[in-house]
């Protein structure tokens, strides 16, 4: 494929740099003082990635056709045989669209914390870019590269501006993501040197790049399953998936809104976006056999994140373990060979995505204008913040996937699409799907409806100017995509059949009843 | 055929209700009026669609290709037909006379644009669930009445009871819903469409294996009890009633509660399926009647007491489900959605004339100075009765009927049981209406301050409701089979059988209203002696059985429980305890490890001089 | 054993005597001596080496290996001396503060 | 082995023993000022006259001196306090023995076959003598001649910086000589 216009790695060279330059002197503290022309900047730059991405999507949609194949590959380092190897196809334009749609949420979105000037702008096109390089990236030495950088500015923002906790909630964070990626590190330099040893390689040296690797076919049944195991609990820990989610509640608790909002719509998302990406081609048997185990992750965590999040006491940490509970679903639909299962596990990650950022952003301005974040002194708000309480219910509505909500056609289709291959994980997760629509619903209702606590008129008022804006956007997306889902899903489907399934249909000894 | 009415059936109503907020807000007075407007051009299309149906016509139209990619074709499609045009036409039409109700009730309401626009919504949502032609279309039907009901019950938050009715009502609407999906997920697999058309072919059917095919049945009645509150799944009802009263009309009387039915009617094919699964509905159905007229015989709140009578109806509707006559069914739901809207609404003008009062002890007397709501409420009270000219008779005989003639496998031996058993819950609820009735409108005035009359707005829809339930039957008995026998399966019925059978019909009517007169105005010390002696029955009764508590008890208790158990073990000291845990270790042994240095040069010397020893021992080439 | 390779056994029982040395004795300046004998054991070992290879690079390199001890000897007398004065003892076990 | 080598091989040890043995560390310098002598007197026999010499020069004279300069200076007695374990000890032989044995034993077997003809014939051609070792020094050695004046340079800085008397006043504790201000 030849190199578009404009080329895939200006998604992302733009927000990085828009970066550097949100640090330069003259929109520091002293001249810039309320960071405002900084976040214009900030602005323009995410809203020119998005610009970018659609510019790109529409080029690439008329030269061939619904499916998105667009490369870009340059060598890097031949002697180490890494090559920087860019793809979009659905699949990835899918989360480069959620990334670029949540940064520029969460960069619009003015509450930002009080000590935080242009360096919060710059880490948060910082992550834009790692993130978006995350999505992008097959070659799996680029991949790790991106899987790790996009860990630092989001706890860099967390640890500078974070709660009264940070410190070692962002230590926490790294040392879980650090011991899980550790191993797939490993894992990837042994795949170089098979690869190199088997003498497939043309010019001899190690090979990296996702789809050589994967036609090679190299890996016996035992080696699949150490290395398949060694990505799944990188990815595990990074969704996270129940046993590995020991940092997300301190992280959720601890980081500012913005960040918490950023995390949760979309590190979680890489997780899921490499195991299709890397794990289904690579290990084919070995996710084959894992399918049931992968289910019942998917299921008990469905289960797990509702019950924990029915006894939160507060907000902050009850969207946390929501956000457990609905990536549980998506888990469930990437463990079986089924597209449909698959791109609803997509679709969902993508609405879970805007929903949860919706929500942390809402659930912030709450929070900094009610001063406590605890359902006790909350209560009956309501009456005092209409517009906030809308749009509460808007995005609760589309948390609990109601119809014409993404969420509904995500969870629909997993359900759907994997109830044939795994029947009674899928009923366990439904079960979770009524549990979740108690946790949401008791949440809204303590914090709006009922009398109002405090006596003392609220200070705090409702959402003003440009976060109406930014709410708005975001609930428009969730509709328009839970009624006209078609054409993202058209994207997202055979991206996921190209890259999943025929490599486990064509294994004979695997023609487990494909369903369509 | 594709037709534009259609789509403009439902948009208008949404459209409707996002106007009537936004512009509500400005102006509060023009939001009733807009959203009653929006209505009733809808029942306009409908009617003139209804119209143009004759044959096998039916119209459709797609508003968006929704989940179509690759292999998978699950259009946002809605299709009208004999069946969905019946369902419309009670939609839209009481939903308009509600509407138009509800400007006179919700006069002094200052979030009256709210309310209106949740109202329009509601419609919206009922209008895609009855026109829906594949089943993920109905679900968003299904699922938007539930968020609709939440939001109307609820609709006075500010008081947390009623919040947390509206709560408990759309968790046990999600729990049937949990069937819902089950099924549309079996029936996906096994024949490849979820088109509603299609489901009901034989040779399509044919391809679910048996008992794929039982759990697909029980899921969907699953559902069905979830949204027409049956006996598992009804304690939301009696709460929902902490809605307004025209909520209580709209909803929990005349359109949302009927889903289930329409659904049942829908997927007759998949119900009958398994010969069991009719038996249950059957069982559930004159269980869950039984029960609520039971309990509405000694409710003191008006409101509770139609509630109650609502649940015990529609458990007679799902009895005619039960043997296979689903016009039958389908004809109680229409006419019970004319009598129930008449009795809530004039139970709202009651109430609002009494200064809200809602309880019956309090009232009395009102034949005097509410004398047009008296009157219709007394219609309705006959209909409901199910005596002879009014509309209760012919739909509640015709099930009565189609009882007798039950040929499900399961039920042989117990076929008089049954239609005994419905008889004396006819019985039951002539009496517990005729008692509603006299507490409220006869003897003297037991309240403070003095009621007037509802204002005009008020009473007409009531009095056309009125008319329409004396009316009703007459009118629809004879075509109303015939004209459902496309769509639905035909069922053996015979005419009114003269005056003679019209009175041996009402006969269980007149025994209630009968026992009610003689209790409560001849002599009503007899009723203390009774209830003396009946005190363990009164005791449940007014306990409503105590269901509540075992729901509670059975479901709620044990998973709040388990959401402490688990928060509390498995998350906090699991998880997060293994990942401290590991830092501990690491950290222990750290310590050890530090121990080594000594701080003694000679110690650092003696660990040289040994690892030398020892390299040099391995890796020097000896011998 | 013909002469030369005797000189080698030599040489490594001086080393191992300087060894022992070092790891038993406290005294500082003792310890010191004892790494100059190891030295001089190497020392010994390379002119062995150069006699039996006939070229007198082993010469040269203890020459190098003087250099260093010289050098060395400087440091560590100035290391004992400092030591001295902060300890006020040459004890190796009462400078044993470094530790954890 | 020729008597001459055998006399100072036995000097040699017995002295590097002494070292090792002498409580009092004056003691166990002059007895490592013997060692150094025998030691160059075994390098004179093997032929590497201008190393025994600067042994004699460098180590015996300029180290030595400087050693017993400071043993004087700080005026130390001898060794106070408990003695060695003797399970200490005992391990720290144990661990000389294995060492010895793993260098010693390879050495010696390298070398046990060598012809004695090359082996007659290599001492005559390696007389060690100043020319020889001067032309080889300034020849293939250049790069190392160079660094060893470094490293002699550092040495003599080092010296001088470590010893600089700080202006610290450090009170001493009791067992040594009284501490230098």
């Amino acid at each position: 494929m030849t190199i578009p216009w404009p080329p895939l790695s200006s998604l992302i060279v733009v927000p990085a740099l828009g970066a550097l330059v949100c640090l330069a002197p003259w929109f520091s503290s002293k001249i810039d003082t309320k960071a405002r022309f900084v976040r214009l900047w900030a602005l323009g730059v995410s809203m020119l990635t998005l610009v970018i991405l659609a510019a790109i999507a529409r080029a690439a949609t008329m030269s061939h056709g619904a499916v998105l194949g667009l490369e870009e590959a340059h060598q890097w380092i031949p002697s180490l045989g890494i090559t920087y190897h860019l793809e979009l196809d659905g699949l990835s334009f899918a989360f480069c669209l959620l990334t670029a749609i949540i940064s520029l949420a969460v960069i619009a979105w003015s509450a930002k914390p009080a000590s935080a000037g242009a360096g919060w702008y710059a880490l948060l096109l910082l992550g834009e870019a790692t993130v978006m390089g995350a999505f992008l990236a097959t070659d799996l030495v680029l991949f790790y590269i991106f899987f790790e950088a996009m860990l630092l500015p989001v706890l860099g923002a967390m640890a500078l501006w974070g709660g009264a906790q940070r410190l070692n909630a962002s230590l926490k964070f790294l040392i879980y993501t650090m011991a899980g990626s550790a191993l797939m590190f490993l894992a990837i330099l042994y795949l170089g040197w098979t690869a190199r040893a088997m003498g497939h390689t043309l010019d001899g040296n190690f090979a990296f790049e996702i789809t050589t690797l994967a036609s090679m076919k190299m890996l016996n049944p035992t080696e699949e399953l150490v290395l398949g195991l060694a990505f799944l609990l990188a990815f595990a820990i990074k969704i996270p998936m129940v046993p590995f989610h020991g940092w997300l509640p301190d992280t959720y608790r601890e980081a500012p809104h913005g960040v918490a909002a950023f995390t949760a719509a979309l590190l979680g998302k890489v997780g899921i976006y490499a195991i299709l990406r890397f794990m289904w081609p690579l290990f084919p048997t070995f996710m084959v056999q894992a399918g049931p185990y992968l289910a019942a992750a998917g299921a008990v965590a469905v289960v797990f994140g509702a019950l924990v999040a029915m006894a939160q006491k507060d907000l902050r940490s009850l969207l946390a373990y929501s956000s457990i509970s609905h990536l549980g679903f998506c888990v469930l639909g990437i463990a079986g060979v089924s597209t449909m299962a698959m791109t609803g596990a997509v679709f969902q990650a993508v609405s879970h995505g805007l929903i949860t950022a919706a929500l942390f952003l809402t659930v912030g301005a709450v929070i900094d204008r009610q001063g406590s974040r605890d359902f006790d002194r909350l209560g009956g708000l309501a009456r005092s913040i209409p517009l906030t309480a809308f749009f509460l219910m808007v995005f609760s509505v589309a948390a609990v996937a109601l119809p014409l909500t993404s969420s509904f056609v995500g969870e629909f289709l997993i359900i759907v699409g994997s109830w044939k291959l795994f029947p009674a994980w899928t009923t366990v997760a439904l079960l979770g799907v009524v549990l979740g629509a108690v946790y949401t619903l008791t949440a809204y209702l303590r914090t709006m409806f009922g009398p109002l606590h405090d006596t003392d008129p609220r200070t705090g008022g409702d959402i003003r100017g440009f976060d109406v804006v930014v709410l708005a956007g975001l609930a428009a997306a969730i509709i328009a995509l839970g009624i006209f889902p078609a054409d993202l899903l058209g994207m997202i489907s055979p991206a996921v059949e190209v890259n999943a399934v025929p490599s486990v249909v064509a294994d004979s000894s695997v023609a487990l009843g494909f369903s369509r | 055929m594709e037709d534009t009415r259609l789509a403009l059936v439902v948009l208008v109503p949404l459209v409707g209700a996002i106007l009537s907020y936004v512009l509500g807000r400005a102006a509060p007075r023009i939001a009733g009026i807009l959203a009653t407007a929006a209505v009733a051009t809808s029942f306009c299309f409908v009617v003139s669609l209804w119209q143009a149906l004759e044959g096998g016509q039916t119209f459709s139209f797609t508003l968006s290709s929704w989940l179509s990619f690759s292999n998978i074709k699950l259009p946002l499609e809605i299709y009208f037909d004999k069946l969905s045009a019946v369902m419309c036409l009670v939609v839209t039409g009481v939903g308009s006379l509600i509407h138009l109700y509800s400007i006179g009730y919700m006069a002094h309401d200052e979030s009256r644009p709210r309310f209106f626009s949740y109202l329009n919504l509601f419609i919206a949502s009922m209008l895609i669930l009855v026109l829906g032609k594949s089943l993920p279309v109905i679900f968003i039907g299904w699922e938007g009445v539930g968020l609709c009901s939440y939001l109307l019950i609820g609709f006075w938050y500010t008081n947390p009871d009623f919040a947390s009715a509206g709560r408990k009502a759309f968790v046990m609407n999600r729990i049937g819903d949990l069937g819902f999906i089950v099924a549309m997920a079996i029936l996906y697999h096994s024949c490849g469409s979820l088109d509603i058309t299609v489901l009901n072919r034989p040779e399509v059917l044919a391809r679910i294996p048996s008992e794929m095919g039982f759990i697909a049945g029980i899921a969907l009645f699953l559902a069905a009890t979830g949204k027409s509150a049956q006996l598992p799944l009804f304690t939301w009802l009696p709460d929902a009633m902490a809605g307004p009263t025209p909520v209580s009309a709209l909803i929990h009387a005349a359109t949302m509660v009927t889903a289930g039915i329409y659904l049942m009617a829908r997927m007759f094919g998949v119900i009958e399926l398994a010969p069991l699964v009719p038996a249950i509905i059957l069982w559930t159905a004159l269980a869950t009647s039984a029960i609520a007229a039971i309990i509405a015989i000694s409710q003191n709140d008006i409101k509770k007491v139609l509630a109650y009578s609502t649940v015990s109806q529609l458990g007679f509707m799902f009895l005619a489900v039960g043997v296979g006559a689903y016009s039958v069914a389908l004809f109680h739901v229409v006419t019970h959605a004319f009598f129930k809207a008449c009795l809530f609404m004039s139970a709202g003008s009651v109430i609002h004339g009494c200064h809200h009062e809602q309880d019956m002890r309090r009232m009395g007397g009102l034949a005097k100075s509410m004398p047009l709501t008296c009157l219709s409420y007394g219609a309705a009270t006959l209909a409901i009765a199910g005596i002879a000219p009014f509309a209760g008779y012919f739909s509640k005989h015709a099930i009565l009927e189609s009882l007798a003639h039950a040929h499900n496998p399961y039920l042989h031996s117990y076929g008089e049981l049954i239609g005994l058993g419905a008889t004396a819950i006819a019985i039951c609820t002539a009496f517990y209406m005729t008692r509603s009735f006299i507490l409220t409108f006869l003897g003297s005035y037991r309240g403070e301050g003095h009621p007037h009359e509802a204002p005009m707005v008020m009473t007409a829809p009531v009095l056309v409701l009125a008319v329409l339930s004396v009316v009703g039957g007459l009118v629809l008995n004879h075509g109303f089979f015939t004209y459902l026998q496309g769509p639905l399966p035909p069922v053996a019925t015979h005419s009114g059988g003269g005056i003679l059978g019209s009175v041996l019909g009402s006969v269980p009517g007149l025994i209630g209203i009968a026992a009610a007169y003689a209790l409560f105005i001849v002599t009503p010390a007899v009723k203390d002696q009774i209830r003396k002696v009946l005190w363990v029955g009164e005791k449940v009764s007014s306990g409503k059985f105590f269901l509540d508590e075992i729901l509670g008890l059975l479901v709620i208790a044990p998973f709040r429980g388990l959401s402490v158990v688990v928060s509390r073990v498995l998350d906090q000291s699991v998880s997060i305890g293994t990942g401290n845990a590991i830092g501990g270790i690491s950290r222990a042994v750290g310590e050890l490890t530090c121990r080594v240095t000594t701080g003694q040069v000679s110690t650092y010397v003696l660990w040289m001089f040994a690892s030398a020893a020892f390299l040099l021992y391995c890796f020097l080439p000896v011998r | 054993m013909d002469p030369i390779t005797s000189y080698l056994g030599i040489a490594c029982l001086l080393f191992t005597i300087g060894g022992i040395g070092l790891c038993l004795r406290r005294n500082a300046i003792v310890l010191f001596m004892c790494v100059e004998m190891m030295l001089n054991a190497v020392n010994l070992a390379f002119v062995a080496f150069s006699k039996i290879h006939g070229n007198l690079d082993g010469q040269v390199a203890v020459f190098f290996v003087m250099v260093i001890a010289a050098a060395e000897s400087a440091i560590g007398l100035a290391i004992i001396l400092s030591v001295f004065r902060s300890v006020a003892s040459i004890e190796t076990t009462d400078a044993a503060e470094l530790k954890w | 082995m020729s008597f001459m080598e055998f006399v100072l091989a036995a000097i040699g040890i017995a002295s590097a023993i002494g070292v090792v043995g002498f409580r009092n560390p004056l003691s166990s310098a002059f007895s490592l000022i013997v060692h150094l002598l025998a030691i160059a007197g075994l390098y004179a026999l093997l032929g590497a006259h201008f190393l025994a010499v600067s042994q004699v020069v460098v180590y015996a004279g300029a180290i030595m001196v400087l050693v017993l300069f400071v043993l004087m200076l700080l005026n130390l007695k001898s060794e106070s306090g408990r003695r060695i374990g003797i399970v200490r000890s005992a391990l720290t032989v144990g661990i000389g023995l294995v060492i010895f044995l793993s260098i010693s034993a390879p050495m010696l077997a390298q070398f046990a076959d060598l012809p004695q003809a090359t082996l007659e014939q290599n001492i005559k051609s390696s007389e060690g003598g100043v020319k020889a070792i001067g032309e080889l020094l300034y020849s293939q050695y250049m790069v190392q001649f160079e660094l060893s004046s470094l490293v002699l340079l550092v040495g003599v800085v080092g010296a001088v910086m470590l010893a600089k008397r700080k202006n610290v006043q450090l009170m001493p504790r009791e067992g040594g000589m009284g501490g230098v201000k």
